[in-house]
């Protein structure tokens, strides 16, 4: 398969098989297996353009000329290649674990679900894929568009009030600021193109260029930077592996992949360290990645923590792109798959206790530990390695970050990266602790609920080993053996970077 | 010719005295039914008249024939219209207001 | 002599506009009609005002060397009253489907019949 | 109304010749002022005057509205139908001088008097039609 | 077939002409419609001949009777109202698809083949006043296809179609009277009623109150008809209460025409300089536009009948349009051609979707129509692929829009109309998404309960219009193309 | 003698001028619709005063004619009576004189009534004038012109002739249910 | 037949008179004008003795310039009236029967009665009259009778 | 000549006109607005002479029918008696 084929082949899997998917609806069974069949098809697709992008040849396809000059297309690079592998690889598992949980949880319309589920691939493929700003944002409002479904997919009112702020913002950021930034550039350059050391250079100066580069950064919401961040809990309403995959692999990553993406290929590396733009972003981001980290520990609810943190862990990436920086860059990019794979692994281990359990509120889940162990080693796992400790993944990019912004002179932000993991430690290791030892630690303020909850409490007290079905628990437990991996093998990610700064 | 012109010109005097008396008279009588015998003049005299006296100038061609039918249809017509205002006003209630004063005081004058 | 030359369209702006205003400020649909009835006439009248050419007689040819005057506007204004007569038919057929409809041909009593 | 003899009377000396009016003036548009569209109105008006003085009823029986509005149809048709004969014949849509090569003026007049017939019958049917619409339609 | 491409231009306008007094003559109700059917698709046929005529061969004049342009009357065919011509007739043909089954549902009695009469005059009168370069020609077909429409929106069940209709014929009335009052005075001044020969000869008098004066009745009659706020009451209720098959057509359309009319008088014959560096009618358009957009916007958010809802939507984007004509310059005028056809391939599209509502169901309240995407799941996608365009999210076409408008906003260095522009787009969001979550998240109840989907008859030719949403807004280089054409043409004015 | 028509002209204009008045104040719609129709009836007057006998032609019938009749009948279903307006009317009447100063504004660069100078005799007119006698081979200019140079608005009057017979059928449906009835049998 | 023949006649002549272009195809558009006419005509049942009286147009000849010179008579004394400033007028309704024998004959007798000055016919109801006078005398000579007869021979002779 | 004669015929229509506005009943306005109509058949006929083309005496012609076809449907309209409600409006 020529790179061109692989390609066009693996942005065509999954829609195609979306509407196989949604007609096999009345076929579980079938339907569920032809996702998974789509899921390694594609991922196997996007592997085979590894060889390419190392070679450094750039797969490039132009498919409709979008508006006369400026054409939808496509082109692999290493930060695209990145997120497209995390992205198609982390649908197996998420779709693996989804029929765990959807039969598990008996929800409705699970056809609609998938087929949802095979679009929003496509755009975060198409996002990744994207060769010029137009389609990048083309992809990333179908990508809005197709999860709006996913996450009010219960149809409570709960979750209709949720659609609503993440249709909201989202929309509104990438309308009112991205759009406008995006047409901006075009008008001021002519091009769309993402070009090694950006387009901006010598066409938009001064004020302007602050501006564009606010647009940018709050346009893309997804990249849910404060105050736009609102979004993503109000997400959480979703089924789990929604909030898995999408909120903590392919929205959100589309988000900073988008911002990584324009701060390289539009403003360029260069531009920024000179004319310091980007300094106001950075502490924007870390602003972002403190405070929310706080938010997240008032948070009861297990997901809406998970949620919170993932704000905060986000603007880690948009810091390392603030940061103008080769390692900034190099530690953003592997940011995204090493916090993927953690948070996704945190993200499983909620809905498998949701599942199991039927518990949603962390200070109901002391001593669950007895009951769900092995999702509860796993969580532990995905927890260290958000937080950045050897021997996990994680640690690697805040490596990496930590010399980024050390190289571009702002040690302040190293000492916010410390602060953050201390942050880290608190919300996300009681969680585990807990669960195995009750009693090891104080219970927090909100422990008083459970009281009220007696009933439930109960439920979570049985005998034995009470996990959630194993088509849950095997995925969580690979993705968490996939961050003890990442830590070991970071090399290869490592080097499909690297090139984006000419390492 | 000359005498043609004169006598035109007399003709379409008196036809365009009538026809002021008559508009006169649509002011002056009181009520709408004796209003209608102001009108009758304009109609009858005044524009026959007029007609008369152009019927003059234009001698026997074709304009006088069309003159002659546009009298003859006005002379068909003007009563039509008048008898059908006058009843309709009567269907409609309107009364005449008549003279009041004895009938043979009126008839000694 | 020609008249002081714009007196004549003067008038005829005020024909137009006591037209319109009859359309813009009554509330009954037939008095509406007949405010725009009024108004087109006018309009009529302003094309032809400016059709006509002093000293001139109807564009209808006559012995050489006859000034005619403008036989353009007259066409136009032909056309002009087809169209007119067209719309009033129209409109009065629309009236009395809503009369028929709401019993009524003031404007606001329809509304009013719409609220409740 | 034809309960009115005055009215009644009248009206029956009158319409004839209202009618053969409305034809002259349908005729004589070339030379004088007139021609279809005043033609038809005035015929449409002989009609109306008919109608009134008669009943619509009896009016409709003279002039049948299903033939009325056929012929609302072929006066357009005619109008139009003449104007792709200029076409047909080799000239543009309603170049009256393609329909006779030999004499484009008299092709002219003749294509003339076929639109101002079409004109014509298209306004008087019309009119007709409107006119027995409306006062067929009984007070609400 | 020679003789055919020779008079394309007429025979544009002379096919549904003559077809019109045809179907009376037909009479049997099917028998009229396949005519009908059989003539809107030739003319689509002939539109896309005389685009193909008009890019190899530049543009067509068409003498009508054989006289000379300025002593007869010219059709006149150039890039931009080709484009025009295709539009309507794209839209005329596929909703006449689309009339059956929907008029047998909502038509009060059987007055179908008067009906497809009606339509087809409507349809003439629009590709009249398109191709026509005279400018009283355009006054003509103006007032057949009015009347047309007047008759139709009259249709309606409901008997406020009545009261709207005559809202309508009051309102078009008076925008074309200030027309016809334009025309007179620019005639008055220039003695030629041809369009390109006015332009050319109104040069010298172009400083003269008179030239003023027909300026502002032109722009204020125009802008009654092609509803520009605040002059647009006549159409929430005219598009609310029509049948569906009428508001489809006609708002898609029928505003559209009118734009274009705007565009050739203001571009075409009193040029652009004139116009917008003399008189600076792009301060007047803009602000007004803008403000349609945003109070039509918010009225529609308000709106519980979805009709109306999406009426009040037509009325902000043709605020768009205007925004574009007020840009002044290539890409601004290109948005506003893109957009007009745009707009009437979605909006065409959305008033299907309620059309098929409509006919399952007898009403498109809002608060009656919960769940409706469970029961009648093609004809609600299809409503939200259009509300989507409607917002102008990117592969539809109301992205390509969007993104033209605000390119020229930025060029000409307006950005806080950019700004607005796009501010605007998420008020459609929000009125949008307010049908999605009821028709989505509720379940079916009432009427909605035993709702069924809408007949195939009815769900083609809603799709083919959003397959043309989809498709032109994935590729808009043909849409794209032929409005930049047009839009060069019209900046380089109409003089020859 | 010209100095007459030009008097003549301005007091018919007077005259409208009187009948608009009274038109605007009168709330019989009756009187109303009966003073329209000596408005018609005037203004043709004036159209044969202004040398457009066509026009006046056509004015005499259609206005004081058909088009009266059909607001007789009309009336007949809807009653006469206007109601009082209850509101004020300043907003119309404020649009009414803005437009109107507009229209006076642009009549003080007009060329004057009569001028044979003005472009409109100046340009296409005097083709028709000159020529049509020769070309289309018929006197009266009116026509020529009507027919043949612009026949086509001629074709496009007619349509919308044609288009309003559909639409008061349409409307008022009578004749069409007639002639099913008729169909049928 | 016949008098639909005269009506032909008739119409064909007035067509000549106001036509004044004698070429053949105008000539022939009368002649096919004409029949069209009378076809219609007769379609409407109106060219009877009623409508078209052909019949009395010897004997209106003698009558016309008797009813002009009244109608110059009464105009010239209402004219004298409405010009004396004393306004002597005394109006008054007045009922009379006409004598003639069918409608025809009194619609012309009610129709002169109109047509001079002084005297308008209200109503006319089966052969009552009801007349609006403006004057004594004028009520006065219409009580004569002289008009009634003169209408009613103006029929009278055909039997 | 002719001049004078219109100048009365003129005269005459003000009159008549005077009637037609100032009423007081409605049929005193019909009276006017009728007798206007026939001065003005005699003003176009006046008119053709005095422009000298009095060959336009087809209008006046059709005024005449035309002025009795009006006064006709008026009285159709006043027989089914809806103006007898209002018969003398007054202002």
């Amino acid at each position: 398969m020529t790179p061109h084929t692989a390609l066009i082949v693996s942005l065509l899997l999954p829609i195609a098989f979306g509407p196989i998917i949604a007609l096999c609806g009345s076929r579980p069974n079938l339907r569920d297996s032809l996702t998974v069949v789509a899921g390694l098809l594609t991922f196997g697709t996007v592997c085979t353009l590894i060889p390419a992008v190392q070679a450094g040849g750039v797969a490039e396809l132009n498919v409709l000329e979008f508006v006369p000059g400026l054409a939808l297309s496509f082109h692999v690079e290493p930060l695209g290649m990145i997120f497209a592998l995390v992205a198609s690889g982390l649908w197996i598992v998420t779709s693996l674990y989804g029929f765990g949980y959807m039969r598990g949880h008996h929800e409705i319309d699970q056809t609609r679900f998938f087929f949802f589920f095979a679009v929003a691939i496509t755009a975060a493929l198409g996002v990744a894929y994207a060769r010029n700003l137009l389609t990048l944002f083309v992809f990333y409002e179908v990508l809005t568009f197709s999860t709006y479904p996913l996450v009010t997919h219960a149809r409570t009112t709960d979750a209709l009030r949720g659609g609503r702020v993440y249709l909201g913002i989202l929309v509104s950021t990438s309308v009112s600021f991205l759009l406008l930034a995006v047409i901006w550039t075009y008008v001021a350059t002519g091009t769309l193109d993402f070009t090694p050391g950006g387009i901006l250079a010598g066409n938009v100066e001064g004020n302007s260029l602050y501006v564009l580069l606010a647009l940018f950064a709050f346009g893309t919401g997804k990249a849910a930077l404060m105050p736009f961040h609102r979004w993503l809990p109000a997400a959480m309403v979703a089924p789990t592996p929604v909030s898995a995959l999408l909120h903590a692999v392919a929205v959100v990553k589309a988000g900073v992949f988008t911002v990584l993406k324009i701060i390289v290929y539009i403003f360029g590396i260069d531009l920024l360290a000179e004319t310091g733009t980007s300094v106001w972003l950075m502490y924007v981001a870390g602003g972002t990645v403190v405070i929310s980290s706080l938010i997240a520990m008032t948070k009861d609810n297990l997901k809406a923590r998970l949620a919170y943190s993932t704000v905060s862990q986000l603007s880690y990436i948009v810091l390392g792109a603030a940061l103008a920086t080769d390692w900034g860059i190099i530690g953003g990019g592997m940011h995204i798959v090493m916090h993927a794979f953690g948070k996704i692994t945190l993200f499983f281990c909620a809905g498998a206790i949701n599942v199991a359990l039927h518990k949603t509120e962390i200070s109901d889940m002391v001593g669950i530990g007895k009951q769900m162990p092995f999702t509860m080693i796993a969580f532990f796992i995905g927890a260290l390695s958000v937080i950045g400790v050897p021997p996990l993944g994680g640690s690697w990019s805040k490596w990496y970050l930590a010399l980024g912004a050390v190289d571009a002179g702002q040690l302040v932000f190293v000492a916010v990266l410390m602060i953050s993991s201390l942050l880290n430690i608190m919300y996300l290791i009681p969680i585990p602790i807990r669960a195995f030892f009750p009693g090891a630690l104080p219970k927090p303020a909100a422990a008083g609920t459970a009281a009220t909850d007696h009933g439930h409490t109960d439920h979570g007290h049985g005998d034995g080993i009470h996990e959630a079905p194993i088509l849950m628990v095997g995925p969580l437990l690979f993705t968490a053996f996939g961050c003890i991996v990442l830590f070991f093998y970071a090399e290869p990610v490592f080097r499909l970077i690297a090139p984006i700064v000419g390492r | 010719m000359e005498t043609i012109d004169i006598a035109s010109w007399v003709v379409l005097m008196l036809g365009a005295i009538f026809c002021v008396i008559g508009g006169i008279g649509l002011h002056r009588l009181p009520d709408f039914f004796s209003r209608l015998h102001g009108a009758g003049i304009t109609d009858t005299l005044g524009a026959g008249l007029i007609l008369f006296g152009l019927m003059l100038q234009a001698g026997l061609t074709l304009i006088t024939v069309k003159l002659v039918f546009i009298l003859a249809i006005l002379w068909l017509t003007s009563p039509t219209s008048t008898h059908a205002i006058a009843k309709a006003a009567r269907l409609a209630g309107l009364e005449p207001k008549l003279d009041t004063s004895d009938d043979a005081s009126e008839g000694a004058s | 002599m020609i008249l002081p030359g714009l007196i004549n369209y003067w008038v005829v702006v005020f024909l137009m506009m006591s037209g319109f205003y009859v359309v813009m400020s009554t509330g009954n649909l037939v008095k509406k009609m007949v405010g725009l009835t009024l108004f087109q006439t006018s309009v009529f009248i302003f094309y032809i005002t400016m059709g006509k050419v002093a000293g001139g007689t109807a564009p209808i040819l006559a012995a050489p060397g006859t000034s005619y005057s403008n036989p353009l506007p007259h066409v136009l204004i032909l056309t002009a009253i087809v169209v007119g007569i067209a719309t009033t038919a129209v409109g009065m057929a629309l009236i009395i489907r809503i009369k028929e409809a709401y019993g009524t041909i003031e404007d606001d009593e329809i509304q009013a019949a719409e609220q409740s | 109304m034809s309960d009115q003899p005055i009215l009644r009377v009248i009206a029956k000396m009158f319409i004839p010749f209202l009618m053969l009016f409305a034809l002259y003036v349908q005729f004589h548009g070339d030379f004088g002022p007139g021609g279809g569209f005043q033609a038809g109105v005035i015929f449409a008006a002989a009609l109306v005057l008919y109608a009134l003085i008669f009943g619509t009823e009896q009016a409709k029986r003279v002039a049948h509205p299903q033939a009325l509005q056929l012929l609302v149809a072929f006066g357009v048709l005619l109008y139009a139908g003449t104007g792709v004969a200029g076409i047909l014949m080799g000239g543009n849509f309603l170049d009256y001088g393609a329909l006779d090569h030999h004499d484009p003026v008299h092709g002219q007049h003749l294509g003339i008097l076929l639109v101002e017939l079409g004109v014509g019958i298209t306004v008087t049917t019309v009119m007709t039609s409107t006119f027995f619409i409306f006062s067929a339609r009984k007070k609400p | 077939m020679e003789l055919i491409n020779q008079h394309l231009p007429i025979l544009q306008i002379v096919v549904p002409l003559i077809a019109a007094p045809l179907c009376i003559i037909l009479r049997r109700r099917q028998l009229v419609w396949v005519f009908a059917v059989v003539v809107t698709w030739a003319c689509l046929a002939m539109a896309g001949g005389l685009m193909l005529q008009v890019l190899s061969q530049g543009p067509i004049s068409y003498h009508l009777g054989g006289w000379e342009p300025p002593w007869g009357i010219e059709y006149r065919v150039d890039a931009v109202n080709a484009f025009i011509l295709i539009l309507v007739s794209l839209i005329g043909a596929v909703v006449l698809l689309y009339a059956p089954a929907s008029i047998e549902a909502e038509l009060p009695e059987a007055r179908a083949s008067l009906f497809y009469t009606a339509y087809l005059l409507c349809f003439t009168g629009l590709l009249g006043m398109t191709i026509t370069g005279d400018a009283f020609n355009v006054f003509v077909f103006l007032e057949v296809s009015s009347l047309s429409t007047y008759a139709l929106i009259a249709m309606g069940t409901d008997r406020r179609a009545l009261a709207a209709s005559f809202q309508y014929l009051i309102m078009g009335t008076i925008g074309a009277t200030f027309f016809v009052i334009g025309i007179g005075l620019l005639y008055m001044m220039t003695g030629t009623l041809n369009m390109a020969d006015m332009a050319i000869r109104l040069q010298p008098v172009l400083a003269t109150r008179t030239v003023l004066a027909a300026f502002a009745f032109l722009t204020v009659g125009l802008s009654l008809k092609l509803a520009l706020f605040p002059l647009h009451l006549w159409l929430p209720n005219a598009y609310a209460y029509a049948p569906s098959v009428v508001t489809s057509f006609i708002a898609a359309t029928a505003t559209k025409v009118s734009v274009y009319v705007f565009l050739r008088f203001f571009y075409g014959i009193f040029g652009r300089e004139y116009a917008f560096d003399t008189l600076h009618l792009e301060y007047f358009l803009v602000p007004l536009g803008l403000l349609g957009v945003f109070v039509a916007s918010t009225v529609a958010v308000f709106q519980s009948n979805l009709k109306r809802l999406l009426a009040y939507s037509s009325i902000a984007q043709v605020g768009y349009m205007v925004v574009g004509i007020g840009l002044v310059s290539v890409t601004g005028l290109t948005a506003t051609l893109v957009h007009l056809f745009n707009h009437a391939v979605m909006k065409g599209a959305l008033f299907l979707a309620l059309g098929c509502i409509v006919m399952r169901l007898g009403t498109v309240e809002l608060g009656e129509l919960r769940g409706i995407g469970k029961r009648m799941p093609v004809t609600m996608a299809a409503f939200v692929f259009g509300g989507l365009s409607l917002i102008g999210v990117p592969l539809t076409v109301g992205f390509i829009s969007k993104w033209y408008l605000v390119s020229a906003a930025l060029e000409r260095g307006w950005w806080p109309v950019a700004v607005l522009v796009l501010l605007g787009s998420l008020l459609a969001v929000a009125y949008i998404w307010k049908v999605v979550e009821t028709a989505y998240f509720h379940e079916p109840e009432g009427k909605t309960a035993d709702a069924t989907e809408a007949p195939l008859t009815l769900l083609l030719p809603t799709w083919i219009l959003i397959g043309a949403t989809l498709y032109f807004g994935a590729t808009a280089t043909f849409t794209a193309g032929l409005a930049r054409a047009g839009a060069e043409a019209l900046m380089g004015g109409l003089a020859p | 003698m010209l100095e007459m028509t030009d008097l003549v002209d301005l007091a018919l204009l007077l005259f409208l001028a009187v009948l608009a008045i009274t038109i605007a104040k009168q709330r019989n719609l009756f009187v109303v619709v009966i003073v329209m129709g000596f408005y018609s009836l005037v203004s043709a007057a004036l159209f044969t005063v202004l040398d457009a006998v066509d026009v006046a032609f056509t004015e005499a019938a259609v206005g004081a004619g058909i088009s009266t009749v059909i607001m007789l009948a009309t009336l007949l279903m809807v009653g006469t009576e206007e109601k009082t307006p209850s509101q004020p009317r300043i907003l119309p009447l404020l649009a009414v004189v803005v437009t109107g100063a507009f229209l006076v504004f642009g009549t003080l660069d007009m060329p004057h009534y009569g001028d044979p100078q003005a472009p409109i005799h100046q340009h296409v007119a005097p083709r028709y004038i000159e020529v049509s006698g020769d070309e289309i081979g018929v006197p009266n200019i009116v026509t020529s012109v009507l027919a043949s140079y612009r026949g086509y608005d001629t074709l496009g009057e007619t349509v919308v002739i044609f288009t309003a017979g559909v639409a008061v059928l349409m409307l008022m449906g009578q004749a069409l249910r007639f002639r099913q009835r008729d169909g049928d049998a | 037949m016949s008098r639909l023949f005269s009506l032909v006649i008739i119409l064909f002549g007035t067509w000549l008179l106001w036509s004044g272009i004698y070429q053949p195809l105008t000539i022939g558009f009368g002649v096919g004008s004409c029949l069209f006419v009378a076809w219609l005509a007769s379609r409407m049942g109106i060219g009877d003795a009623e409508g078209h009286p052909v019949h009395l147009i010897p004997k209106l000849i003698l009558y016309i310039p008797w009813l002009v010179w009244a109608i110059v008579k009464a105009n010239i004394d209402v004219a004298r009236r409405i010009l004396n400033p004393r306004l002597p007028i005394s109006p008054r309704m007045v009922k009379v029967k006409g004598t003639q024998r069918d409608d025809l004959g009194r619609v012309i007798y009610a129709n002169s009665i109109t047509l001079t000055p002084g005297t308008v016919t209200v109503d006319l109801q089966g052969d009552e009259l009801t007349v609006h006078a403006l004057t004594a005398e004028a009520e006065a000579d219409l009580l004569t009778g002289d008009m009634d007869g003169r209408v009613t021979r103006l029929q009278g002779t055909k039997g | 000549m002719f001049a004078a004669t219109m100048a009365a015929v003129l005269v005459t229509m003000i009159l008549a006109l005077g009637r037609a506005v100032l009423g007081p009943t409605t049929y005193d306005r019909i009276l006017g607005v009728n007798m206007a109509g026939t001065k003005t058949v005699l003003l176009i006929a006046v008119l053709g002479f005095l422009t000298g083309r009095p060959d336009f005496l087809d209008l006046a012609l059709i005024y005449v029918f035309l002025n009795f076809i009006g006064t006709l449907a008026v009285l159709k309209f006043i027989e089914h008696g809806d103006l007898a409600r209002n018969a003398g409006d007054g202002e």
